[in-house]
């Protein structure tokens, strides 16, 4: 059945609708945080280096020499271990382990937590109470001791079940934001109005649900990568996933291991804990980014003002600033009765 | 906890030392003084042997030598190792004020033949029989190689250990012992010993003992390096820098070896190691200085100078003459000519089994054994100079265990018991009688599954021998056997070392006069404190 | 039971296209399994026994205060909530639809606009996307992308939103409130529907046009012969806009009749009582003394929870009688006071020989 | 009721929201003059800058917003008029309140969810007046609560224990427990249904009776104000395009966006006419149209309503000095 | 209280599941406490002893999972949580009683300075925005992105030694026995501000941040701006309006965070060498001891269950809206 064709149509274009500019994608725009930029341009640098790293590593990070021991010089910029293997090489190397078992943790889990979460959020009913009930039993049993049992069962646990077993072990939180966010959503006008014109539930939870939760889902992601590089670290270090893949942890295992500050060896201990705290604050910096980008109150930024002739002027809630008069000319001000000792 | 401490902090001052700290990095304890328990706060601390004493005093790194009168004095084998009779000491008193005697030793081995869980060495006791001062006992099998361990069978108090319902799982909070301490105080970080008012010999000059119980090796050091703990057996690495500069004059170490030996294990079912002639010419290139050096922090672990495998100078009396001067030394050229005549090529960078193959070879041991995972990377690096390409795996630890149990592992660095024979270290390494087939764990000893006939019968020639001759001869079999078919690559000795500091104590044993092992926790650790005096008192 | 009686409306009665049939909604007061301990079984009473008819062409406004249910009507009638009971006829066919094709069928017919176009369209998509979805879904969006492009223009060009090309690749946050709720009505109209429910389809926009998109239903009412649900609670827009008008009070139906008549010659206490409350600027006598003429008692709406037995109205009411709290009132005609309409009211004061 | 003496003069004023080039002016300009004792009315659409300048008139405004221009003088009963701008914060603290308060759009926010009923009225009446006796605070909250028809047992209850209408009754007797001379309302009924408004607005004005203060009153709905307040003022994009008697607006508007503000409330009574509405949509801030700048969507618009601004002013065609209005059009043109 | 019954129910049934969890989690871990020892005495035990030790811990014997299952749970009822392998044949409770105080001791009382204080710097930081406060931020965040080890390494390192007024280790003077006087209180006091100021230093910007972002968003809800209208005195509007209502969801992470207090001081106590619970776990992972890992996890599943509760409870009491009438 056709629609009857509409009689008000006053302006009907001839020839073919134009294609319209698409509209500038709110997305982007989170780009342009500062915050979340400069985060940005920190993980890009060590995604970089944990692809680039092994082949620009200037020594095998395993291989003996007989320099034992050396602080940083200009053949070993990080100095070398006990058994004269070159740090640098070795930092630049272990990147690719900690980001990939970061980012595949982080994967894991934010795909179980979307799982776990969006679908207890969105059913209701029985399989919430399961499902949440499942997530607050992950969310009661300590992470990190969980790790390091679990880690301790696998033989020889490499970087991939490392990733795995933190993936596995840290969705629950993320699952219990979504799951609280997919309820306020489920009750949404447009979710109703999605179901109203006829969508699927499957289609509503990917196309109606799912697109609203990406800051959420984008930042639990990043809270648990940066979640997974410390376990991955803190196991490495404490010795009880394998070492035999270079990290940053292992790096440290060493160091520790040997008593690097003890001996003072400050090269061996100093680059890897840099690294990961530079990381983590690039991560963290990231996540202060999208909450800013999804509440704008936290805006800092918004606060520096200035005027037009540079007078800083300070926002407060409560008593709002009145601009200077730029002229005197415009209106007579009034005798002033108080001072106002501003 | 039991009686109050006082506040002082440290030893005495200008009148000389009255405290000796003494530290070990085994973590929180638990009010635990039951001399069986290689689990109680006693034994992991070492400060069981301050309150129970032995029959008989042996040193341990010179396990040969006739022992000291302790709490027997006479003591005398019969009829082939079957037969033990002790003459006990008059005159010596519990600390309970009780005296001890016969019927206590009696009562000592009566309750580790009852009791599996506290016959740790397995002796098959037969009859044990007390008479007046004097206690004989029997045995199923001759007990020549554990002639030492039942002369140091420590005596407990009969009246308190006949009233323990379970003795294996009592904590013994009030240890009653012949020692020259007692029990001051207990916390999980330091145990304190009082001195007893009377003992048996001449009291000790030390006052109190402190058994600090570090976290970790870190922690140990530092204090060992602080000066806070005076004697301690901890792996310190780069002990030099970490150690010994922090006071040079004081900060001493004594790492003698004793008959056990630490070495690079081969799985000899595995082709090609089923080759003798492969392995030897591994164990030519192998670099034991550096693993020395390197890999156990030039001290640890002593170097195992004979190709033999017997440490010396522990074992020196026992190498076979024709053994006597061959030390071990790295011999590439050696190793590739003795290659080539067995049917190996080198190809360029890569040895070439007799089919043709390259020789590889997995190296494995736990992740966080630091020291044997540097000896591995060393080894690996040794074994290309003749083409062998070896990986470094680190394992996990349990699996590496079960890995050498079930004979899975291709090579990795494992230890063999001690004793005081090197019968011990043989046995450990070349038993058939213990053989098990590749895949079936419970295996004790013999993980490369080692088979040969010839040194099995040797073995037990030499435990069931009547006279010496008859041991020299088999002992003298299995050099041959050990340094022709080099099952194990012996790398390092085991060591009862420790690091001590002159500063407060001396009279330690040490290279000059090695009359006991260096680590507090052994038996001979009662002999090292009889012997401390003030520093600055001779 | 319908509310326009053939006898007094003959002849040219529209084609009913929805028919609600004691329609009831109880919402059951739930918080999780571990209630079910608890043995009484709490409900809210939303909706109760409520008749109505949607007719080709007509506007039916369903008018009463907040919470009186007028939005779970129409969700029922969307099948959006499971009816505790009752029956909801399409085309005189009884539907009953959990999902699937059947429930896009029924969705093909009877469409929904929600009250707040900030919130009924999703923001992370454009304009585009929403009638695209729309038109897919039933199967009219073309064969060809140009028979897409010209199906999406035909609908905003319906909606008058001119030229379609400027909206049709922005974000709901890029239009304003009524642009929003045009791109709700054409995301309603792309399904092609016979009924079209309305909730509350203006209360959230500004008062300059919220008469811009009233005129545009009815235009739309006129030039597609739609039948339209028209919830509000402003009566004055229902006597401008519907050509019936039911009144609910608490869950139930209380009034029902023609527009005009209901808000010129209220019956029922209650709607009595919502007329006085309207401001009314042309009673400008009454500056100054706003208190209605009618006491209202407390003036708090009742529970749903535990509704008032009989009249649910009853305790507000200054008419009340005894008979009030005890019995539940049926449906009294009452007399036509303009030709042609009919004219209803759910109180004991019209039983007949009632004192008025 | 309404005693021609002013007691706020807003001359002037002009707020933004946001400093140098992204900020946009949201109030225009605005002279108004609240007198003693009326209900001065505030209308127009969403968006058109009300409570800007509710919470301009009071420095309330959250960033944000700045106040760029002009001034508000206070005539306190008795004593020598201030300018609020010029305040110190602790005098501007001591000012609100006890001077002006303020009933916000929603009492549900208005109200501190985790403190007593009591317990805010309380705080204000300490704040204020610290040397009453904390019995006396009581007894007046009570008073005060009892006036706007809470009973003193609803004293101790949390505000989401209480109905919307109650709390919009607890916020206005909280308003009015000072005795300030001026009330700002914000829209203090749109939540609400038609009986509860009509309830709350009849307290109103009977409390105003009584105690004799003034109201600005908010709010988009014409039709409630035509009938509550004694004055109007109509906003359009920051500025005051119109100001007039309840009565006179209503009947005789002369500004063309008041005129279509009126047509577009169906009425409830009287003959069912066709309504118009205003065309078009509300003007954006940041691209305000040029002249005056309702003349996209005016009907009457001519060229030099695009060119030039008109200032609010007595229209030339009456000379009536309670009426003003911002418009170009023949005989609306401000005189003087 | 219906609301209190409907909680402990859903603990009760948590509590099941994590036990049941920490029951079958240490048994799939392949090995055994034996080889542990054996290995962690590399050399030292002779082969021989293994028998006498399976024997001594009693696993000669083989029990079906189900039967250990149920023993495991009557043990858990009985309070009866073994005896540790480690510390043989010490029950578990008895270590867990000697460790237990000393992390609640540090840890507790660490993470709630961290809290007062973080929450303080958070509720100004939030209040005073545009100030030197802002400054703090991106110095703390650096602070706790630093892997908390290395922190502890270094500020060991750095700051303890033999002169130091900071011991490297352990949680009070050696020679001293735990007691209520002044010298092992001052010695305990003194052990503990190193680990403690790295844990204040790396646990505080946590509470910062979130306290801050919640002040930013409560200042703008209205009731605040209604606080001002009323001209209340600013200190006022700050703690009673804004701080009140942003510090609530701040409760529960505080709880969440007290009962992660147990499991989350593993690596402070191993780089410190400080006698708690989680050096106890650290322990009993690497020999294998069941006893004791469940011992340890029991503990910690209760304490984070009891915080939820606490949390749940300080929630009911803090916010009326949760509080249900009748
Ligand atoms: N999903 C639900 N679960 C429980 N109760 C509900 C649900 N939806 C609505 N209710 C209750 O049903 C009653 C009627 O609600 P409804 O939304 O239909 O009212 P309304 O007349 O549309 O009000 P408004 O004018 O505010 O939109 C209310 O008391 C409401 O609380
Ligand atoms: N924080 C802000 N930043 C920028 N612009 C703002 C801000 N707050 C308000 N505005 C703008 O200021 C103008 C006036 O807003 P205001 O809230 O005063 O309108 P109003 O007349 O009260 O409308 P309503 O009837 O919807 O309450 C609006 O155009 C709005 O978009
Ligand atoms: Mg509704
Ligand atoms: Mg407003």
């Amino acid at each position: 059945m056709s629609a009857p064709t509409s009689t008000v149509t006053t302006v009907s274009p001839e020839g073919p609708a134009v294609e319209a500019k698409p509209a500038k994608r709110r997305r982007l725009r989170f780009v342009a945080n500062g915050k979340a930029a400069t985060g940005l341009i920190v993980l890009g640098f060590f995604c970089l280096i944990a692809i680039i790293g092994p082949w620009i590593a200037p020594y095998d990070p395993s291989a003996r020499s007989s320099d034992l021991i050396q602080p940083p010089s200009s053949e070993h910029w990080f100095g070398t271990t006990h058994l004269g293997q070159d740090i640098f090489s070795q930092m630049l190397v272990g990147t690719r382990g900690v980001m990939f078992v970061g980012l595949l943790a982080g994967l894991v889990a934010t795909a179980l937590s979307i799982l776990i979460g969006v679908s207890s959020g969105f059913l209701g009913g029985a399989a919430d109470e399961g499902l949440s009930a499942l997530s607050n039993v992950f969310l009661v049993i300590p992470a990190l001791p969980l790790i390091i049992i679990v880690a301790s069962t696998i033989p020889g646990a490499g970087d991939l079940m490392v990733a795995l077993v933190i993936g596995f072990t840290s969705w629950a939180w993320g699952a219990r934001v979504l799951r609280a966010q997919t309820l306020s959503l489920r009750r949404r006008d447009y979710v109703e109005a999605a179901r109203a014109t006829g969508e699927s539930t499957w289609r509503i939870i990917t196309a109606e649900i799912m697109p609203n939760l990406t800051a959420i889902i984008a930042s639990s992601f990043v809270g648990t990568v940066i979640f997974a590089i410390m376990s991955e670290i803190t196991l490495a270090f404490i010795g009880i996933s394998t070492i035999s893949e270079w990290n940053w942890g292992t790096i440290l295992f060493w160091a520790q291991s040997q008593q690097a500050l003890a001996q003072g060896a400050w090269w061996w201990f100093v680059p890897a804990g840099l690294a990961i705290a530079i990381l983590g604050t690039a991560l963290s910096l990231i996540n202060f980014g999208i909450d800013e980008f999804v509440s704008p109150r936290l805006r800092s930024s918004g606060h520096h003002h200035k005027t037009k002739d540079g007078q800083p002027i300070r926002m407060r809630v409560g008593f709002t600033p009145i601009l200077p008069k730029p002229e005197q000319n415009a209106t007579p001000v009034v005798r002033k009765k108080k001072e106002a000792a501003a | 906890a039991c009686s109050n401490g006082d506040g002082k902090t440290n030893t005495g001052a200008a009148g000389g030392a009255t405290v000796l700290n003494v530290g070990m990095p085994n973590g929180p304890q638990t009010e635990n003084h039951n001399p069986f328990l290689g689990s109680s706060s006693g034994a992991s601390l070492g400060y069981r042997w301050m309150i129970f004493e032995p029959l008989v005093m042996i040193n341990g790194i010179k396990p040969t030598e006739a022992g000291k009168p302790w709490l027997a004095t006479e003591w005398k084998w019969e009829a082939n190792f079957t037969k033990l009779s002790f003459t006990i000491r008059d005159g010596v008193k519990w600390s309970d004020g009780k005296p001890m005697t016969a019927e206590d030793v009696a009562y000592t081995f009566q309750l580790r033949k009852d009791n599996d869980g506290l016959n740790s060495d397995a002796i098959p006791y037969k009859t044990i029989t007390q008479t007046g001062n004097k206690v004989d006992l029997t045995f199923e099998r001759s007990q020549f190689v554990n002639q030492n361990k039942l002369l140091t069978v420590f005596v407990i108090p009969k009246h308190q250990w006949s009233t323990l319902k379970d003795p294996s799982q009592d904590t013994l909070k009030q240890p009653i012992g012949t020692g020259p301490y007692k029990l001051k105080s207990f916390t999980p970080q330091t145990t304190t010993l009082e001195l007893r008012d009377s003992y048996w010999q001449e009291l000790p000059k030390v006052k109190e003992l402190r058994y600090t119980s570090y976290n970790d090796n870190n922690a140990q050091t530092t204090a060992l390096a602080n000066g806070a703990s005076e004697w301690s057996f901890v792996f310190v690495p780069n002990v030099k820098a970490v150690y010994q500069d922090k006071d040079p004059k004081n900060h001493k170490l004594y790492f003698p070896a004793n008959l056990g030996i630490h070495g690079l294990w081969i799985n000899t079912t595995n082709k090609p190691f089923d080759d003798p002639a492969l392995r030897r010419a591994m164990d030519k290139v192998i670099n034991r200085d550096d693993i020395f050096m390197q890999g156990e922090a030039g001290y640890f672990y002593p170097k195992v100078e004979s190709i033999t495998g017997i440490p010396t100078p522990a074992g020196e009396s026992f190498i076979a003459p024709e053994f006597k001067d061959k030390k071990h030394a790295v011999d590439v050229e050696g190793a590739k000519a003795d290659l080539a005549a067995a049917g190996y090529k080198l190809e360029g960078d890569v040895l070439k089994d007799k089919t043709g193959k390259p020789v590889e070879i997995t190296l494995t041991n736990p992740a966080g054994w630091s020291d044997y995972i540097t000896d591995l990377e060393i080894i690996k690096d040794n074994l290309s100079t003749i083409g062998i390409k070896a990986t470094v795996d680190k394992a996990n630890q349990d699996a590496w265990f079960k890995a050498f149990d079930e004979g899975t592992f291709e090579a990795g660095m494992h230890w063999t018991n001690g004793g005081a024979t090197p019968y011990d270290i043989y046995q450990n390494i070349m038993d058939g009688k213990i053989l098990k087939p590749v895949g079936k764990g419970g295996i004790s000893g013999n993980y490369g599954r080692f088979s040969s006939p010839e040194a099995t019968q040797l073995l037990d020639t030499y435990a069931n021998a009547t006279d010496d001759a008859t041991r020299t001869t088999a002992l003298n079999g299995l050099q041959k056997i050990m340094v022709e078919q080099m099952p194990v690559i012996p790398t390092s000795a085991s060591n009862v070392g420790g690091l001590y500091s002159t500063k407060n104590w001396t009279g330690w044993p040490d290279e000059q006069n090695s009359y006991a092992p260096g680590q507090p926790t052994q038996q001979n650790a009662l002999e090292i404190v009889l012997k401390l005096k003030p520093a600055g008192s001779q | 039971m319908t509310v326009t009686d053939p006898a007094v409306a003959p002849a040219v009665v529209p084609e009913v296209v929805l028919e609600a049939d004691g329609l009831t909604k109880h919402f059951p007061v739930r918080r999780g399994i571990r209630d079910l301990l608890t043995r009484e079984r709490k409900v809210v009473h939303a909706v109760d026994d409520l008749n109505l008819t949607l007719r080709r062409g007509r506007v039916t406004a369903l008018v009463g205060e907040s919470g009186s249910g007028k939005s779970t009507v129409a969700r029922l009638l969307a099948q959006l909530h499971h009816r505790t009971d009752g029956d909801i006829r399409l085309h005189g066919e009884s539907v009953t639809v959990r999902g699937g094709r059947k429930f896009r069928a029924y969705c093909r017919q009877v469409q929904m606009i929600f009250q707040d176009p900030f919130a009924s369209l999703n923001p992370t998509h454009t304009v585009r996307y929403h009638l695209t979805r729309a038109l897919k879904i039933h199967g009219r969006a073309g064969n060809s992308k140009a028979e897409l492009e010209t199906n999406l223009r035909d609908l905003l060009l319906r909606v008058q939103l001119t030229p379609p090309e400027r909206y049709l690749d922005k974000f709901p946050h890029e239009l304003s409130g009524g642009q929003r709720q045009r791109v709700s009505i054409a995301r309603a109209l792309g399904a092609d529907p016979q009924a079209l429910l309305a909730d509350e389809p203006v209360s959230m926009l500004d008062v300059s046009i919220r008469l811009g998109v009233l005129n545009l239903l009815r235009d739309l009412k006129e030039r597609l012969n739609l039948a339209i649900l028209y919830i509000t609670h402003d009566i004055a827009s229902a006597r401008y806009f519907a050509d019936e008008t039911m009144v609910m009070y608490a869950g139930r139906m209380v009034e029902g009749g023609d527009s005009e008549t209901v808000t010129q010659h209220p019956a029922h206490p209650y709607t009595r009582l919502l007329i006085e409350s309207a401001p009314d600027p042309d009673r400008l006598d009454r500056v100054g003394d706003l208190r209605a003429p009618e006491d209202q008692g407390s003036g708090e709406p009742p529970s749903l929870i535990a509704p008032p037995t009989g009249c649910r109205f009853h305790p507000r009411c200054v008419h009340a009688m005894p008979k009030c709290s005890t019995e539940l009132p049926p449906r009294f005609e009452l007399p036509i006071v303009e030709s042609g309409q009919s004219h209803w009211a759910a109180c004991w004061l019209y039983e007949e020989g009632a004192a008025k | 009721m309404s005693g021609k003496e002013p007691v706020l003069e807003i001359k002037d004023f002009s707020v933004d929201y946001g400093l140098g080039d992204e900020g946009v002016q949201a109030v225009r300009d605005v002279t108004l003059t609240l007198h003693r004792g009326e209900v001065l009315g505030l209308a127009g659409e969403s968006g058109s800058g009300k409570s800007t300048l509710a919470y301009g008139v009071t420095r309330l405004l959250p960033p944000p917003g700045v106040i760029s221009g002009g001034e508000v003088i206070y005539h306190p009963p008795g004593g020598d008029p201030y300018d609020v701008m010029s305040l110190t914060n602790a005098e501007l603290r001591a000012f609100r309140w006890a001077e002006t308060s303020i009933v916000f759009q929603g009492a549900m926010n208005s109200l501190n969810p985790v403190h007593k009923v009591s317990t805010q009225m309380l705080d204000v009446i300490k704040a204020h007046e610290p040397d009453l006796s904390p019995e006396a605070r009581i007894a007046r909250a009570k008073d005060m609560l009892k006036l706007v028809g809470i009973s003193a047992d609803r004293m101790d209850a949390y505000p989401h224990q209480l109905s919307g209408g109650m709390r919009q009754r607890v916020m206005i007797g909280m308003a009015l427990v000072l005795e300030p001379q001026i009330v700002i309302m914000d829209e203090p009924t749109t939540a609400l249904d038609v009986v509860m408004q009509r309830q709350i607005l009849a307290q109103l004005v009977e409390l105003r009776e009584r105690l004799g203060f003034s109201v600005l009153f908010i709010t988009h709905d014409l039709s409630l104000l035509v009938e509550f307040s004694d004055r109007i003022a109509i906003m359009y994009g920051g500025r005051i395009v119109e100001e007039a008697k309840s009565a006179d607006l209503y009947k005789d508007s002369l500004h063309p966006y008041s005129e279509g503000l009126l047509k577009s409330f169906p009425a409830l009574r009287g003959p069912r006419k066709e309504l118009a509405g205003i065309p078009g949509s509300p003007p954006d801030l940041r691209g305000m149209p040029t002249g005056c700048s309702f003349h996209p969507r005016c009907p009457h618009a001519f060229d030099r309503c695009s060119e030039e601004v008109p200032l609010l002013g007595i229209p030339s065609a009456r000379n009536d000095p309670s009426r003003s209005v911002a418009c170009w059009l023949p005989g609306r043109v401000p005189v003087g | 209280m219906k609301f209190l019954l409907q909680r402990v129910a859903f603990y009760l049934f948590t509590a099941w599941a994590a036990l049941t969890i920490n029951f079958f989690i240490p048994r799939l871990i392949p090995g055994d406490p034996v080889t542990s020892l054996i290995n962690k005495y590399q050399g030292q035990i002779s082969t021989e002893a293994i028998q006498s030790l399976y024997v001594l811990f009693g696993l000669d014997k083989d029990a079906s999972l189900w039967s250990q299952y149920v023993d495991y749970w009557g043990q858990v009822f009985r309070g009866d949580l073994g005896l540790s392998f480690t510390f043989f044949p010490t029950p578990v409770a008895d270590v867990l009683n000697q460790s237990l105080p000393w992390t609640i001791a540090l840890v507790g009382l660490t993470t709630l300075a961290s809290f007062a204080i973080g929450t303080g710097l958070g509720i100004l930081a939030g209040w005073r925005r545009g100030s030197w406060l802002d400054g703090l931020l991106p110095v703390t965040t650096f602070l706790s992105s630093i892997p908390y080890f290395w922190l502890g390494l270094l500020a060991i390192t750095l700051l303890a030694g033999p002169d130091s007024i900071f011991p490297s280790s352990g949680g009070y003077e050696p020679g001293l026995v735990p007691s209520w006087d002044g010298a092992f209180i001052g010695s305990a006091i003194q052990h503990s501000l190193l680990p403690a100021i790295t844990i204040l230093i790396s646990s505080v910007s946590g509470w910062i941040l979130s306290m801050r972002n919640m002040m930013v968003t409560v200042a703008s809800e209205d009731y605040i701006t209604v606080a001002h209208a009323k001209g209340l005195p600013e200190k006022r509007v700050m703690m009673s309006y804004a701080a009140r209502n942003a510090l609530l969801p701040n409760v529960s992470g505080f709880a969440l965070s007290l009962g992660f207090i147990v499991g989350g001081t593993l690596l402070v106590e191993i780089v410190f060498s400080y006698p708690g619970i989680g050096y106890n776990l650290f322990q009993a992972v690497g020999s294998k001891d069941y006893p004791l890992m469940q011992g340890v996890f029991l503990v910690i599943t209760l304490s984070v269950l009891v915080a939820n509760l606490i949390a749940d409870v300080a929630y009911l009491l803090l916010d009326p809206r949760t509080r249900k009438e009748g």
